[in-house]
């Protein structure tokens, strides 16, 4: 049972990762990272289920509460290049290179 | 006494380098003075110094980095003593040969004059890591030395040098750098194996002691000495690992040039006497006929690339190619002429190639040009500059008489007691030598007086100062070498026994015991 | 189901060593009071104070750790096993607090009134408002609450003695992080660019790292570290889950400290950031995810040691030759210096594989020798200015040593260290990791250590050669000297001698706080 | 071996020779007096020009006069103890070399000394006079000083590095004075080649005393003759044939005989001294002091043989060709001293010969040379015989010596050079066999050239019209270079018969080289040959040259003509075999070194380079792709793990 929950953790860990490999937007991409957190707290919860411990639950909420600083701290980078390119594909970016 | 003659030249750099702008005749008067200090405390040592006595004379030992085992151990012997004086009492000479060298900086470019005082400095300050470099017997202090005396060096070559200065110094520096590194794994191998054997180490004196050495297998042996070798090899410079030599020569400030393949280049030649052989007899033996065949590549291929080159300079430093090929094939015959020969063979090229570089540094000074094509008839305005030069270069083609024959002469015999065709081959060498010094005399001295040097000025008491006590030397060691050879034997013995190599007998003799 | 959830009684009321945590209590409390005094001290007053706070915060938490480390022999876990304060810990601590403290004085730097920083972040580069804003002579004063927050996170990082404190200390590290690399005054473009680059790939990077949290927690039935290394004595190390745990924790953790393949952010990131900013990245961040990598390897899998290890001798090969050979032909000097760390690292890495005593003393004396002279290195890049700001690229460095020999002379000496030329730190460091590889029977490593040396020697030597060797450029870069800076340059000058000199003590310091190893 | 040991054992050399008492005790002032010489007026500078040269003349004397001294101190010993032992110091010490600095007085080293000192002094008078109008008068001395020094050390040592040093010594002096007029790319030219040739043959001297070290454990002459006859004769022959390299290069003798005609770019009485009477005759010396090396090995006498009589023949025609007048001596040179070799590879018998042969050749040729010293001084330094003519008329004192030479050296009869050839021929004759008699005949032909390139010299210079330049007036040299002249003379006419008369001089060698089995017979059967092979030789000059008149302008002359002209095409052959192959080789060195050696150095450095380049591209600047290389990192590290496993 707990199986099936892993896979799908692992799917959606994957699928996080190839957004972020192939879409623009840094919104969008810092999304996908989202999504991989999320599959992680899918992780540690099935987790907690199998070994029956309350840790892995308990993990989930510090992740959640992680992750919302990181859309805080996040946003507001993406929000300042914004302003200053008028863009927020991540591929304008790209004076720093070589 | 080692650890004043290493001190005085570094607060004498430091002294030098505070020194307020603009006191570059203090600074210049400093640094003679120091240097002469040192110079007559080395004598006083080497007066003090018993042949007879304990290998490692003057010695001190305190804990450095005891974490690493390290010590703060110097000490000398006979080996060590005579090319430590060889340094000390260049380096007045040279201090004193280019005392107008950093004002104009005589390239041919005439780049903008640089800071007088730091050239003193930085020479300074190599002496102190030459004396260092000699005297130390922990292997990991010598360690130290050797690559920390590449800065200064560096920083000679790269601000006071000719028109290619800033290549040549990189290279000099990439090239010694890379060989440094490679020591420094082998001398952390070493290390290693010691600690392996019970007891880790960095001391000489116990590195070198049976309980350590048989604790060491065949192939680890083989790739330390390799670690080492190479370093010493590149440093030498051996064939084919030479070629940073021509260029940090040539375009080295004459002076400077003295002290790199005077005394810095000994350091490869000196590494490989005392630790190649006395720390991995086994692998020493077992590489005998490589390191041959390459000294024997390097007499003859040197003196054939330095027959033709067309830059004084780079002509001298090619003929050290060949020298350093003859120094080798002493060590490594591993008969105790040879080696012998070899250790003096590395105090008379230091005067010799001194002593050339010197006065070729004068002439160029003068005219301005490395080119052997930019000079002519020399001879006719400035005898007395001729005649030295011709005394050095005779000296470097080991002419009979001057120093470089008895050492030249002790490694050929010695080698060939037990190397018979590395030896004639090397003999070869003689005649080369002949050639290129010759030669290179006859293009600048001889002939009709050349338009551009007919207003050369002859020899100026300061650099007659500079090049008369060279040539006593040169023509003293020429006839009377005992003192030096006195010195140097018994220590050349200790390396012998510790390599279980005996002199081979005497054909005749040896028939005699069999019947 | 119900035998699960334990009853509200049986949960142990938490106790806390508030004694041992101190320094990092400190250094986040000074943080709090910073982000007090930005909302109640009136603006003129705001820079002094902040300094005041950050700089007694940081000698406060120090203090404490010296403290802690003659106090008694320190082997202890703190906060329920959450936090070990052990001998490695505090000198990992007390490190990141001196290197902290030398960042903070380039942080803090002011010449003619202008700091490093931008003056508000949330105007756009070249409008209106930051000219304005840049007129009415504003000075941004929340980064030093920010920088004092990443500092506690770095604290914490390496004591963290479960994953999960390990994660949240990577990110109160890294999201303060991420704010100030966009920060600059100057290059605002390539500071935001920098900061969403790190930023994106930082959370990226924090994903592999929680999911491999998932995985071992997946194994063990614990975060703890010392009950993965049970875990895996108990079970043999086979299970599939704990091998690929393994692998995105060390993803994470390598992606810190820059290794490679995971090392690509760095030059951007270094290049970007405001250099006082990168001067404690490279400095104080690095010794703290090294710190993280020792403790995770050293005490979570030190059982599992054969199967990462070749993976890590694979990674430390492949960090220093990036490092060494990229490095060759860059062009401006923070990215060089970006690229001449990621080759330290692998340095570093030679040691941690060493597994044993010799390689953690020898990895911490490196971490210290290298923290100093790169911060030391940093802070005579903010020096050298052109009109647009600090002269970035090397060619604006031509003919420094002519004009400016002390200064130029100090940065080679800098250069020198970090290229391991003997009396200077930077060979002490590297002999001591290749001294413990060499033990551990890393000969190979050893002898790629050393070629990558020599390679990475080339542009050391190439930026001398141009300081030193090169005609000076007519309009060339000035020196802006202040009194905070040249203290750092001093500061880092005068240690990296000495710890090449006579760095017995320092080893001993090392070595007696390796002693113990890391509590479990 | 016994055969050998018999030999040795019948009249072996003294082997033992006991230290030195009286004027012998101080024989080092023999070296150390033109040594000091040489080293004042080389240090002292312009201050001493005014009396340099006599300064230099007395040093030489000096050593005369205590060559004399011991010379007469040895004749009132018994033949047993005339060898002299004068210990002086310790040399060269390390491990088994121990090499002294001895030296050794004995009948043989004393004839040398005799004849360097007394031949060096005259020309040392001579020089003062010809020099005297050279600013570099001084330098001159001491370069002559220099050279006295180093022959008498290169006869006087007792082992075989005093006599390299020696050797060597008397090289760098011939350099120096072969290049005295460096200003001429010429004189500079030859004086490098003479001793860069010179080292050819250092190398065979090097090589076998290296040889004999690892033979003998030793290199005084005393060891190395004494364990002689127990090495093996492969290695005795290895070193007879060294030493004669050796010998080839410093006595001009096949193949390395370029240097000697060249060498006359020098000062003539340089010519006279060096490269007549005494340098070139150090080969010679070698060989005869050798003689216990070559006594044990035939094949190495046989090469000796050989190769003195290939050059006694080549230097002869030379010298049939050459229009300068130095060149013609020198040519005969060459070809005198093929006579020397010739005799000292004969053995027993022939040493005594080869010394005669050589002290009346010292006599003979430096009067000669010194008489066409004083020609050129008379005609403005020209040298081309082809513009001299009539001079027997304005210079009676250099004709007279002149022609007293001449008739010395194409033996008529009983002037010394009858003596000491007839008595070399005849013992190439003696020798027996096929080689014998070809020697032999080889030898007596050479005899009859000799006449007729003498003759052709003589009448091209004092006979016939004068055919001198218009601006040229021939005079008398004044006394201080007609004395010597005259005193050269005297030796050219009798020392031939001093020695060999009652077997004088063989009596004296005999404690060295061994007592002739018989006493020399006067008249030998050849020696009507001989006198008919030299009337022959003379009339062919007179019918060319006296009879016909002397064109100005050398004709062109067939290929034998050119032949011999050309030197017998040693240069050419030099040029084509050595030199044109080492430039080659030297070129492409240098080229291999900075493309090859240098090459790799560099090329590695830019292949670092542009790998950095390359790999630098891969930071594209773009986050996705470094995303991507962290995925695909992470896979790596993945499957690293896992793989381990595996």
């Amino acid at each position: 049972m707990t199986g099936h929950y892993l896979v799908l953790s692992a799917i959606l860990f994957t699928i996080g990762g190839i957004g972020v490999l192939i879409r623009r937007n840094a919104i969008v991409v810092f999304m996908c990272v989202e999504l991989m957190l999320n599959a992680t707290n899918l992780a540690f919860v099935s987790f907690a289920r199998m070994h029956g411990s309350l840790d892995g639950q308990i993990i989930a909420f510090f992740v959640m509460v992680v992750a919302a600083a990181e859309v805080v701290v996040g946003l507001a980078i993406i929000m300042t290049i914004f302003r200053s390119r008028k863009s927020s594909s991540v591929d304008d970016a790209n004076l720093l290179k070589y | 006494m080692l650890t004043a003659l290493i001190a005085i030249p570094a607060v004498g750099a430091l002294l030098v380098a505070l020194l307020p702008k603009g006191r570059d005749a203090l600074a210049k008067q400093v640094a003679l003075g120091v240097t002469l200090v040192v110079a007559v405390l080395s004598i006083v040592m080497a007066v003090q110094f018993d042949p007879n006595g304990k290998r490692f004379q003057f010695t001190e030992k305190y804990w450095w980095i005891k974490q690493f085992g390290v010590h703060y151990a110097v000490g000398v012997d006979g080996v060590a003593l005579v090319l430590i004086l060889l340094s000390t009492i260049l380096v007045p000479l040279v201090v004193l040969a280019s005392w107008n060298d950093a004002d104009r900086s005589g390239g041919v470019d005439a780049p903008p004059k640089r800071s007088v005082k730091t050239y003193f400095a930085l020479l300074l300050a190599l002496e102190a890591m030459m004396v260092g470099v000699f005297a130390a017997t922990d292997v990991f202090l010598f360690y130290v030395f050797f690559e920390a005396m590449l800065i200064p060096v560096y920083f000679i070559i790269g601000s006071y040098g000719g028109p290619q200065r800033s290549y040549a110094a990189v290279k000099f520096l990439l090239y010694s750098l890379f060989g440094g590194l490679l020591m420094l794994a082998a001398v952390i191998g070493l290390y290693v194996v010691s600690a392996n054997a019970g007891h880790g180490t960095f001391l000489f004196d116990e590195l070198r002691a049976p309980e350590i050495l048989h604790h060491i297998s065949p192939t680890t042996a083989k790739w330390l000495f390799l670690g080492f070798f190479i370093a010493f090899a590149i440093k030498a410079p051996l064939v084919p690992f030479h070629t940073w030599l021509p260029d940090a020569a040539g375009q080295a400030p004459a002076g400077a040039a003295v002290l790199i393949v005077g005394v810095l280049d000994k350091v490869g030649t000196f590494g490989m006497l005392r630790f190649c052989l006395e720390l991995f007899p086994g692998a020493s033996k077992w590489f005998t006929p490589v390191v041959l065949t390459l000294s024997v590549i390097g007499i003859v291929y040197g003196a054939v690339l330095a027959i033709g080159q067309v830059d004084i300079k780079r002509l001298i430093a090619y003929t050290s190619v060949s020298h350093f090929g003859f120094i080798t094939l002493g060590i490594f015959a591993m008969t105790s002429s040879g080696q012998s020969g070899a250790t003096l063979y590395m105090v008379n090229h230091g005067f010799s190639t001194g002593a050339l570089f010197l006065l070729a540094g004068f002439m160029i000074s003068r005219r301005g040009s490395a080119r052997i094509d930019a000079y002519g008839g020399v001879q006719k305005v400035a005898p007395l500059l001729a005649g030295t030069f011709l005394v050095a270069g005779l000296s470097g083609l080991s002419l009979p008489g001057l120093s470089s024959f008895v050492s030249e002469f002790m490694v050929l015999v010695g080698t060939f007691s037990r190397y018979k065709v590395p030896a004639v081959i090397a003999t070869v060498g003689i005649i080369l030598a002949a050639i290129y010094i010759l030669w290179m005399y006859q293009r600048t001295m001889n002939g009709p007086t050349a338009e551009a040097v007919k207003g050369m000025k002859d020899l100026s008491k300061r650099e007659l100062i500079v090049v008369a006590p060279i040539i006593a030397i040169i023509v003293a060691l020429g006839f009377y070498p005992k003192p030096v050879l006195d010195a140097i034997n018994p220590s050349v013995k200790q390396t012998l026994i510790q390599v279980h190599q005996q002199d081979p007998k005497p054909t005749v003799a040896e028939k005699g015991s069999h019947q | 189901m119900s035998t699960v959830y334990m009853a509200a009684g049986d949960i142990p009321t938490p106790h806390i060593e508030y004694g041992r945590l101190a320094p990092v209590l400190i250094v986040l409390g000074a943080a709090c009071v910073g982000v007090l005094v930005e909302a109640l001290a009136p603006r003129a007053q705001r820079y002094g104070l902040q300094v005041l706070v950050s700089v007694v915060g940081l000698v406060a938490a120090f203090a404490w750790t010296i403290a802690l480390g003659i106090g008694d022999q320190p082997h202890h876990v703190a906060a329920m096993g959450a936090v070990g304060v052990d001998g490695p810990t505090l000198f990992i601590q007390g490190t990141i607090l001196v290197l902290a403290l030398m960042s903070m004085l380039l942080i803090a730097e002011r010449t003619n009134g202008d700091s490093p920083f931008t003056a508000q972040a949330s105007t756009v580069p070249g409008s209106p408002e930051e000219r304005e804003s840049l007129v009415a002579g504003l000075v941004q004063t929340e980064i030093y609450p920010l920088v004092l927050f990443a500092v506690g996170g770095m604290l914490i990082f390496p004591a963290a003695n479960d994953l999960l404190t390990m994660f949240v200390a990577l990110e109160v590290m890294s999201l303060p992080l991420y704010l100030l690399c966009g920060l600059a005054r100057r290059r605002r473009l390539l500071s935001q660019e920098a900061a969403v680059k790190y930023f994106l790939l930082g959370a990226f990077s924090s994903a592999f790292f929680l999911y491999g949290t998932a995985l071992l927690y997946g194994f063990a039935g614990s975060v703890r570290l010392s009950d993965i290394a049970a875990a895996i004595s108990k079970q043999g190390g086979t299970e599939p889950l704990l091998l690929a745990g393994v692998a995105l924790l060390s993803v994470g953790l390598l992606f810190k400290m820059g290794a490679a393949p995971f090392q690509a952010w760095k030059p951007d990131v270094y290049q970007g950031a405001p250099t006082a900013l990168t001067a404690l990245m490279a400095s104080c961040t690095l010794v703290a995810a090294v710190g993280g990598v020792l403790r995770v390897f050293y005490v979570g899998l030190e059982t599992l040691r054969w199967d990462w290890r070749p993976m890590m001798w694979a990674v430390a090969i492949l960090t220093m030759l990036v490092g060494a050979i990229v490095a060759i032909t860059q062009t401006d000097v923070k990215r060089m210096l970006a690229y001449s760390s990621i080759a330290h690292g692998g340095f570093l890495l030679t040691g941690v594989i060493a597994t044993n005593k010799a390689g953690l003393s020898s990895t911490l004396f490196y971490l210290a020798a290298y923290g100093f002279t790169t911060v030391g290195a940093f802070a005579v890049i903010t020096m050298v200015r052109d009109a647009g700001g600090e002269a970035g690229h090397l060619s604006r460095w031509a003919g420094l040593g002519k004009r400016q020999p002390l200064v130029a002379g100090t940065f080679a000496f800098f250069l020198l260290a970090f290229a391991g030329i003997p009396l200077t730190s930077g060979f002490t460091g590297k002999f001591a990791v290749f001294q413990a590889a060499m033990a551990g029977g890393a000969m190979p490593l050893v002898i790629v250590g050393v070629v990558s040396s020599a390679i990475a020697a080339f542009f050391y030597v190439r930026v001398i050669v141009l300081m030193f060797f090169s005609e000076p450029l007519a309009d060339g870069p000035s020196v802006a000297f202040s009194p905070t800076t040249a203290a750092a340059v001093a500061v880092g000058a005068f240690v990296t001698l000495v710890l090449g000199v006579i760095p017995g003590p320092a080893l001993h310091l090392a070595q007696s706080a390796a002693n113990q190893l890391f509590v479990r | 071996m016994t055969t050998m040991n018999a030999v040795l054992a019948a009249g072996g050399p003294e082997l033992h020779p006991q230290a030195a008492e009286g004027v012998q005790s101080v024989a080092w002032l023999l070296i150390a007096l033109p040594l000091a010489g040489a080293a004042i007026l080389l240090l002292s500078g312009r201050r001493t020009d005014k009396w340099g040269h006599l300064l230099g003349t007395a040093m030489s004397l000096g050593a005369f006069v205590v060559g004399v001294l011991a010379f007469f101190q040895m004749l009132g010993q018994h033949a047993d103890g005339r060898s002299r032992l004068v210990h002086l110091f310790p040399f060269i010490s390390a491990g088994s070399l121990k090499v002294d600095m001895n030296l050794l007085v004995d009948p043989l080293s004393i004839s040398f000394v005799l004849l360097i000192t007394g031949v060096g002094s005259l020309i040392h008078i001579y020089s003062i006079g010809y020099m005297s109008h050279d600013p570099d008068r001084r330098r001159f001395f001491a370069y002559l000083n220099l050279f006295v020094a180093a022959m008498l050390l290169l006869v006087l040592a007792d082992n075989y590095v005093g006599l390299y040093i020696g050797w060597e010594g008397v090289g760098l002096a011939s350099y120096l004075l072969i290049g005295f007029w460096q200003h001429k790319p010429s004189a500079a030219t030859a004086a490098k080649k003479a001793f860069i040739v010179n080292r050819v043959g250092d190398f065979g001297l090097s090589v076998a005393i290296m040889v004999m070290f690892a033979t003998f454990g030793s290199l005084s002459y005393q060891d190395v003759f004494g364990q002689a006859s127990q090495a093996s004769q492969g290695t005795i022959t290895a070193i007879g044939l060294l030493l004669l390299l050796g010998a080839c290069g410093k006595s001009a003798q096949l193949p390395l005989q370029s240097w000697l005609l060249d060498a006359m770019e020098g000062p003539t009485p340089v010519s006279a001294l060096i490269h007549a009477a005494t340098m070139v005759t150090a080969g010679v010396y070698l060989i005869v002091r050798s003689h216990a090396i070559y006594e044990l090995s035939p094949d190495a006498r046989l090469l000796v043989t050989i190769v003195g009589v290939a050059t006694l023949l080549a230097g002869a025609i030379i010298g049939c060709a050459k229009d300068d007048i130095k060149k013609a001596l020198a040519g005969s040179t060459m070809s005198q001293i093929g006579y020397m070799v010739l005799a000292a590879g004969l053995g027993r018998p022939g040493y005594v010969f080869a010394i005669a042969h050589l002290i009346a050749h010292g006599f003979f040729k430096a009067g000669m040379f010194l008489g066409a010293g004083s020609v050129m001084h008379a005609m403005n330094d020209d040298v081309n015989m082809r513009k001299f003519g009539g001079l027997r008329k304005v210079m009676p004192i250099t004709f007279a010596t002149f022609g007293l030479g001449y008739l010395a050296i194409i033996g008529f009869p009983g002037l010394s050079g009858w003596w000491t050839k007839d008595g070399i021929i005849d013992a190439a004759f003696e020798k027996g066999g096929t080689s014998g008699q070809i020697l032999g005949w080889l030898a007596l032909i050479g005899a009859g050239i000799t006449a007729y390139y003498m003759s052709r010299l003589m009448f091209m210079t004092f006979f016939g019209e004068p055919r001198w330049d218009e601006d040229v007036h021939p005079h008398e040299s004044p006394k201080v270079m007609t004395v010597p002249l005259i005193l050269l003379a005297i030796g050219s006419v009798a020392g031939g018969a001093f020695l060999i008369l009652g077997d004088r001089f063989a009596k004296f060698l005999a404690p060295v080289v061994g007592e002739p089995e018989a006493s020399h017979r006067l008249i030998t059967p050849y020696t009507a040959i001989v006198f008919a092979l030299m009337v022959v030789g003379v009339g062919l000059a007179y019918v060319q040259y006296l009879r016909r008149p002397v064109p100005r302008t050398a004709p062109a002359g067939n290929p034998a003509v050119t032949f011999a002209r050309k030197d017998l095409y040693g240069d050419a052959l030099n040029e084509s075999l050595l030199m044109r192959p080492g430039q080659w080789l030297t070129r492409l060195t240098v080229f291999f070194d900075n493309r090859g050696v240098d090459g790799v150095v560099n090329g590695l450095a830019a292949f670092i380079g542009g790998t950095s380049g390359r790999v630098r591209r891969v930071q594209t600047g773009f986050v996705r792709s470094y995303a991507l290389s962290m995925f695909v990192g992470a896979a790596l590290v993945v499957g690293a793990l896992f793989l381990v496993r595996i």
